[in-house]
């Protein structure tokens, strides 16, 4: 039965992809990644009816069931991250097609973009389904080499010293989480999230541990202070690179960190981490968005903007001790945010990578008159700002929704009032941007370098954000059917 | 100041003695002895006919450990030669070129590389051996071959590079998902033909390895003309 | 029963060091070779509180060294990359993000 | 609890719409309007702008209709920010200095507003499994958050109607946008406020004080917005500090309806009255300001004469839409006892006294008004005349309860003096304020559009080298923000230095660590 052996197959196939597009060369290896696309889209949708269907499922490599081998997890989380990566990844591809079409055989890293970007989508989807913590170094490795190398492509100087900065942070992450790892199986002996959840008693080395891991996932997610790599590797990747990397590289440590936090780690465990995290949550939220709001160049504002955005998924943690109610609430509202902000910020950052070609320039004071000449992409820019902004019927008003209810139902009104003021603070730098694009001016459009088709495909995104409130049953069952809340007791 | 000498900062330095005062507690917490996995590993690989524990625990227990570690290889690969800037890196000629007397050496030594390496492979699945090891053997002459001065073969197009470079992880993803016809789990090789595809894979592997030993050392070289750029 | 320590420690040590190196030199090389360090470090560290197992040591930390070492390779493979690159492209050995020692209050 | 589906209303994801009787004279008011004042924005807009004009106009527009029909709590916050957020493309239309910072306040309070909105709904959710608004509304006077959702609710409603301290929202929208769009801010947008009053604000769920304060703020708003908008330099910010004001009477009504049930329903009469009234009064005013100040000779004196119709029914002159809202007001205002409703009962007349002052001065100020900016035609005078008649007839013949005691009455000589009597006041007051030209020279423009957020922009501002000044708004401070540009990304710059960034990671780690051993 070829259900059974979807994990399998979603990191099988594009990891084949990756090896056949770095075999067929420049020229036909847009094929092989449009194909192979198409084939992980598939078996991503399959995964979500499967486990809508029969609940979470377990998937020994090698015949070996966990401790002796690897058990891949497959529950409804991992499957709503996997699809996000898929639609996200498709929209990327597709918008790539055009965006690396060069006659140029040495520029963008000599056409090896379609094999690192096919290694990324293989190493998040690994990502996304391991259920061992050490098999999560190697994923989260495949995914900083080749997000670092992405950084890089366009060769130039920043972009060379954004990917230096970002391998470094990779190289101390890297080491942190490997160092965590060594105390924890010392401790405790087991590799495997599931008995590892079962096993923890208290102790000293195990804690450590576990917060040396989430430290490193902290980094590598780019929660505030640890966000100084993101705004600059973000800010200089060619564009489908930052799509990808906003929305999509930054949630695989996320969900790392949300399966370690929730699932592994009983609550209080680790003392007031949680708290703490929460907290720098919203001081992300703060910081990331008064630095967008004075960004001079777009894809800066639209870095910043994940920064803050990065911080709404760290309210869960405070929120998930606050009582059963709370905790459902704020794993969903999270679940949602994170799709939500996965769509809109691929969808801006294509929108961005556009409006940079089309004017040859990236500075936003001087992309007036855009809304006249570019039409689809201010509106892009308009649909992304209403999810940003969390306002109905986006994804973002959706996730804004549950996590408030959360924080009301665990009787903490202090977190809903960092959720309603992320929103004013979304407000006011997106309005500062479509403030620019909508005004009048003589902006003095070059040919567009990309062709013009393709900027449908962050309209899509952006629209997809928006309509996402309708989404959320289907999400719900997501969540329900997540080794999270069965665990936490809250049953489908 | 110059900028190689180094003056003593003072927060990265507390940074990093309170990281060893975190360490330094968490491993005096620890009790004298700890077995982790080792028993259950033991009986495992007893229980499967594989000698060495270590190897069964690469290959066979934590084999999907291994397939990526591949990846990461071959991602490597690719990434350093994405960062190339002669795109002719792969089939150039080093600078300088050998003296009668490395030349000769090469010479004489790449066969006997070969054959080492070949060797490893062959014992790697019962002692200290494998495609790493082997692959690391025959990098190490593919090297020295490009130091004396050979350059890429004639025959060896581009195509063929890449090919040699690929080999490795497709034929392990294919072997791999093997199994799944006869209904088994990704990586779980059937019992009968199991030596001879483990073997198949490490031999490739090896293969691969090496390449892109050398093609991390090409890419990464000064090219002849000029030297590097300011 | 605890020479496993000897180990542990200098694993602690190097980790600590490569820290140090890799926050404050400034060169971008000597930051590659810290992380090395810290690399080794925690091998050590896993390789020493393996050899706490009853019976021989424990194969698992012995596994996970030997794929950290190649993820290790991998790293500082890209690092010399993009170091070189970024050298060609600058003429700068450093990340040029602080004014240099000399000029600090 | 078994299932997260159940702590997640139902009908989330799902938008849902009804014509209910509540909806209706909203809707019809609400279509009108939009419609009308669209049809008026588009001839007096150049081709050239219209593109940039009706991008925000459109989606306000549906915003603005569909809120009136919304019937749970997603539609009814989407319709109300699709209506309240593009606005803001209407206020700064013109890109003049003065219109971009006004277009900053509106959309700094109304985004604060929505949040307190939300904040409201998501309260109301949370207590019961619905979105209905009207699920949502009964169970909000059983939750132990009653207070709070009161309050929050009132937050809201107080910032969309522009009730005092935020009476500058208002004029400040009003100012500097095109004749249309201003119709349709003045008319349909402000009564969203009364809406939310209608379909959110919980009956019976605080106590009296709550009702009382509520009325207070409402009866000292209607006041005070009018002593300011007296003070006001150009018409279109008179006829905003008037919306302010009779909003204000329109929260007195919103106090009355937290009371028991008997005093709510008569109160929502009223405030759908006032809805009706106040939204094409003032709606003929905006349009009317605009062709008779396009006007010239005798067709400007028809245009004045006509213009007198919405300003009298706003003063609440016998036989005007006014008159029908003050006596559904008095009405519910009437059921309440204790001296604070007594009191506003006892003062509501003098508030016309104020509305009569506030259109003494629009007249003067359109008379003064030349017109300098060539339009490409003249203002149509179509939508007008339509907006006209509707004011005249809508309010009396309306098949509704609360119209009833006002026609019963209209020709009783007791009730014809009590709407006439503020009016001849304001007028001798006027006449008596020409005896002290001096003080009057001095008083006229104190007040800037905006009043006191204005005041406390340029508080904030008050370094800048910018000469502050009292005919118009202070220019955006641009050097202030310049400089907390300059800070902020130092500071992040800073932070970013690897060194720094890497060491402060390390501590983080050392930090997480001691919490989890703590």
């Amino acid at each position: 039965m070829l259900l059974d052996h979807l994990p399998a197959l979603l990191v099988a196939v594009p990891l084949t992809g990756a090896a056949l597009s770095f075999v067929a060369g420049h020229r036909r290896a847009p094929h092989v990644a449009l194909v192979t696309a198409a084939a992980i889209v598939a078996l991503a949708v399959a995964l979500v009816a499967r486990v809508l269907d029969a609940g979470p499922f377990r998937y020994a490599v090698g015949g070996w069931t966990a401790p002796l081998g690897i058990d891949l997890v497959a529950d409804g989380a991992s499957a709503l991250f996997i699809v996000l990566t898929a639609i996200v990844g498709m929209g990327v591809t597709l918008y790539a097609t055009a965006y690396f079409r060069t006659d140029d055989e040495t520029a963008y890293g000599h056409g090896l973009f379609w094999t690192l970007w096919l290694f990324m989508w293989t190493s998040l989807n690994a990502l996304f389904l391991t259920g061992d913590v050490f098999n999560v170094y190697v994923c989260l490795e495949l995914v900083g080499i080749s997000a670092v190398t992405l950084v890089t492509l366009s060769g130039g100087a920043e972009a060379l010293r954004a990917g230096a900065r970002y391998l470094y942070a990779s190289m101390l992450g890297a080491m942190t989480y490997l160092l965590g790892v060594a105390l924890l199986y010392a401790s405790v002996g087991q590799l495997d999230m599931t008995i590892l959840a079962d096993t923890l008693t208290p102790d000293v080395t195990a804690a450590t541990g576990l917060a040396l891991m989430i430290a490193a996932l902290v980094l590598k997610t780019a929660l505030v202070p640890a966000h100084f790599w993101l705004p600059a590797a973000h800010g200089s990747a060619p564009s489908p690179v930052s799509a990808a990397l906003s929305s999509l590289v930054v949630k695989g440590s996320y969900f790392v960190i949300l399966r370690l936090m929730l699932y592994v780690i009983p609550v209080g465990y680790l003392g007031g981490t949680d708290v703490a995290l929460g907290v720098l949550g919203s001081v992300a939220i703060v910081w990331g968005s008064v630095q967008a709001l004075f960004q001079t160049r777009i894809k800066q504002l639209v870095a910043y903007s994940t920064v803050a955005q990065v911080g709404y998924l760290f309210l869960v943690f405070p929120l998930a001790r606050l009582g059963a109610d709370a905790f459902a609430l704020a794993v969903t509202g999270v679940l949602v945010h994170a799709v939500s902000h996965g769509l809109a910020k691929a969808g801006l950052f294509l929108a961005s990578g556009s409006l940079m070609s089309r004017f040859g320039h990236d500075r936003i004071d001087d992309m007036r008159g855009a809304a006249r000449s570019a039409p689809v992409l201010t509106l892009t820019v308009a649909l992304a700002g209403i999810t940003m902004m969390g306002l109905p019927p986006s994804g973002g008003f959706g996730a804004k929704w549950l996590l408030v209810s959360s924080a009301l139902a665990g009787g903490a009104w202090w977190w809903a009032a960092v959720l309603v003021a992320g929103g004013l603070l979304a407000a006011a730098y997106m309005f500062r941007l479509l403030a620019v694009l909508l005004a009048d001016g003589d902006a003095v459009l070059g040919t567009p370098a990309s062709a013009p088709r393709t900027e449908w495909v962050p309209l899509a995104l952006a629209a997809a954000a928006v309509v996402l409130v309708a989404a959320v049953p289907l999400i719900t069952d997501l969540a329900s059917a997540s080794n999270i809340l069965i665990r936490a007791g809250v049953t489908p | 100041m110059s900028e190689h000498r180094h003056r003593t900062r003072l927060l990265p330095l507390t940074a990093a003695m309170l990281m060893l005062g975190v360490i330094g507690r968490a491993i005096l917490a620890l009790p004298t002895t700890g077995d982790g996995l080792a028993v259950p590993m033991r009986a495992g690989a007893e229980a499967s006919g594989i000698p060495n524990v270590i190897t069964a625990v690469l290959l066979d227990f934590r084999g999907y450990d291994t397939l990526l570690e591949i990846a990461v290889l071959m991602l490597a690969t690719v990434a350093v030669l994405s960062l190339r800037e002669d795109p002719a890196a792969l089939s150039r000629r080093i600078a300088g070129g050998a003296g009668p007397v490395l030349g000769t050496l090469t010479r004489a030594l790449a066969p006997i590389m070969l054959l080492v390496a070949g060797h490893l492979v062959l014992v790697g699945s019962s002692g200290p051996g494998g495609a790493f090891q082997g692959g690391a053997v025959l990098g190490a002459a593919g090297i020295l071959l490009m130091l004396s001065g050979y350059a890429r073969p004639a025959w060896a197009s581009r195509r063929a590079v890449r090919w040699v470079l690929a080999v490795g992880l497709i034929v392990f993803i294919g072997v791999a998902l093997y199994p799944l016809l006869s209904g088994g789990t990704l990586l779980q090789y059937p019992p009968e033909n199991r030596k001879d595809l483990i073997l198949l894979v490490e031999a490739l592997l090896t293969l691969s390895i090496g390449a892109s030993l050398v093609s991390l050392f090409l890419a990464s070289a000064s090219s002849t003309e000029g030297g590097g750029r300011r | 029963m605890t020479s496993y320590l000897i180990y542990v420690a200098g694993g602690a040590l190097l980790y600590a060091l490569g820290t140090y190196g890799l926050l404050a030199r400034r060169h971008l090389i000597h930051k590659v070779i810290s992380a090395n360090l810290m690399g080794s470090g925690v091998f050590l560290i896993l390789i020493g509180l393996g050899n706490r197992a009853e019976g021989g040591p424990d194969p698992v930390p012995q596994a996970m060294v030997l794929t950290g070492i190649v993820v290790t390779v991998a790293l500082t493979a890209l690092g010399l990359a993009i170091i070189k690159r970024y050298y060609s492209a600058t003429g700068l050995t450093n990340l040029d993000d602080e004014p240099p020692a000399g000029e600090r209050p | 609890m078994d299932t997260i589906g159940s702590l997640i209303p139902t009908g989330m994801g799902a938008l849902r719409f009804a014509v209910d009787d509540i909806a209706v004279p909203f809707l019809a008011l609400f279509a009108f309007l939009w419609l009308v004042s669209g049809a008026h924005a588009w001839a007096t807009t150049p081709a050239r702008e219209r593109g940039r004009l009706f991008a925000y106009y459109v989606p306000s527009a549906i915003g603005g209709v569909g809120v009136a029909v919304a019937a749970d709590a997603i539609s009814f916050y989407l319709c109300f920010a699709l209506m309240a957020l593009p606005a803001w493309g209407l206020i700064t239309h013109t890109r003049s200095a003065e219109s971009r910072r006004a277009g900053a306040v509106y959309l700094t309070l109304t985004v604060i507003g929505e949040a307190l909105l939300l904040a409201a709904l998501v309260l109301m959710a949370t207590g019961g499994d619905s979105l209905l608004l009207s699920e949502m509304r009964a169970g909000a006077a059983a939750s132990p958050h009653a207070a709070l959702i009161v309050a929050l609710l009132l937050g809201s409603i107080s910032l969309k109607i522009g009730a005092l301290p935020f009476s500058g929202i208002l004029p400040l929208s009003y100012t500097y946008t095109p004749a249309g769009a201003a119709s349709a801010l003045a008319g349909a947008s402000v009564k969203v406020g009364a809406l939310a009053m209608i379909r959110l604000l919980p009956a019976d769920a605080v106590g009296a004080d709550w009702v009382s304060a509520v009325m207070l703020l409402g009866l000292i708003t209607a006041f005070g917005a009018a002593v300011m908008g007296v003070l006001t330099t150009t018409p279109r910010a008179v006829l905003g500090y008037s919306s302010a004001s009779q909003m204000g009477l329109v929260l007195i009504a919103g106090g009355v309806s937290l009371g028991d049930a008997g005093a709510t329903a008569l109160a929502h009469g009223a405030i759908v009255a006032f809805a009706l009234h106040h939204g094409l009064a003032k709606s003929a005013l905006v349009l009317g300001a605009d062709v008779a100040a396009h006007a010239k000779g005798r067709e400007r004196t028809v245009a004045l004469c006509a213009l007198a119709l919405p300003a009298l029914a706003l003063v609440g002159a016998p036989f005007t839409s006014g008159f029908v809202a003050k006596y559904a007001l008095k009405d519910a205002i009437h059921l309440l006892h204790g001296p604070v409703p007594e009191a506003v009962y006892a003062l509501l007349p003098l508030t016309a006294i104020g509305t009569a002052a506030l259109m003494l001065r629009l007249f003067v100020l359109i008379r003064r008004e030349t017109v300098g900016d060539p339009l490409p035609a003249r203002p149509p005078v179509a939508p007008w005349a339509l907006v006209l008649a509707a004011t005249a007839i809508a309010t009396w013949v309306w098949p509704a309860e609360w119209n009833r005691h006002a026609i019963e009455s209209v020709v009783s000589p007791d009730s014809l003096w009590t709407a006439t009597w503020p009016a001849l006041v304001a007028i001798a007051g006027w006449q008596a304020m020409r005896l002290i030209p001096a003080v009057v020279r001095r008083l006229d423009g104190v007040v800037v559009p905006g009043d006191v957020l204005v005041g406390l922009t340029a508080l904030l501002g008050r370094f800048d080298d910018h000469p502050r000044s009292t005919q118009v708004a202070a220019t955006p401070t641009s050097a202030r923000v310049e400089r907390l540009r300059t800070v902020l990304t130092a500071t992040e710059g800073r932070l970013l230095a690897w060194t720094t960034a890497s060491t402060i990671l390390v501590l983080l780690a050392v930090v997480l660590v001691t919490l989890a051993l703590s």
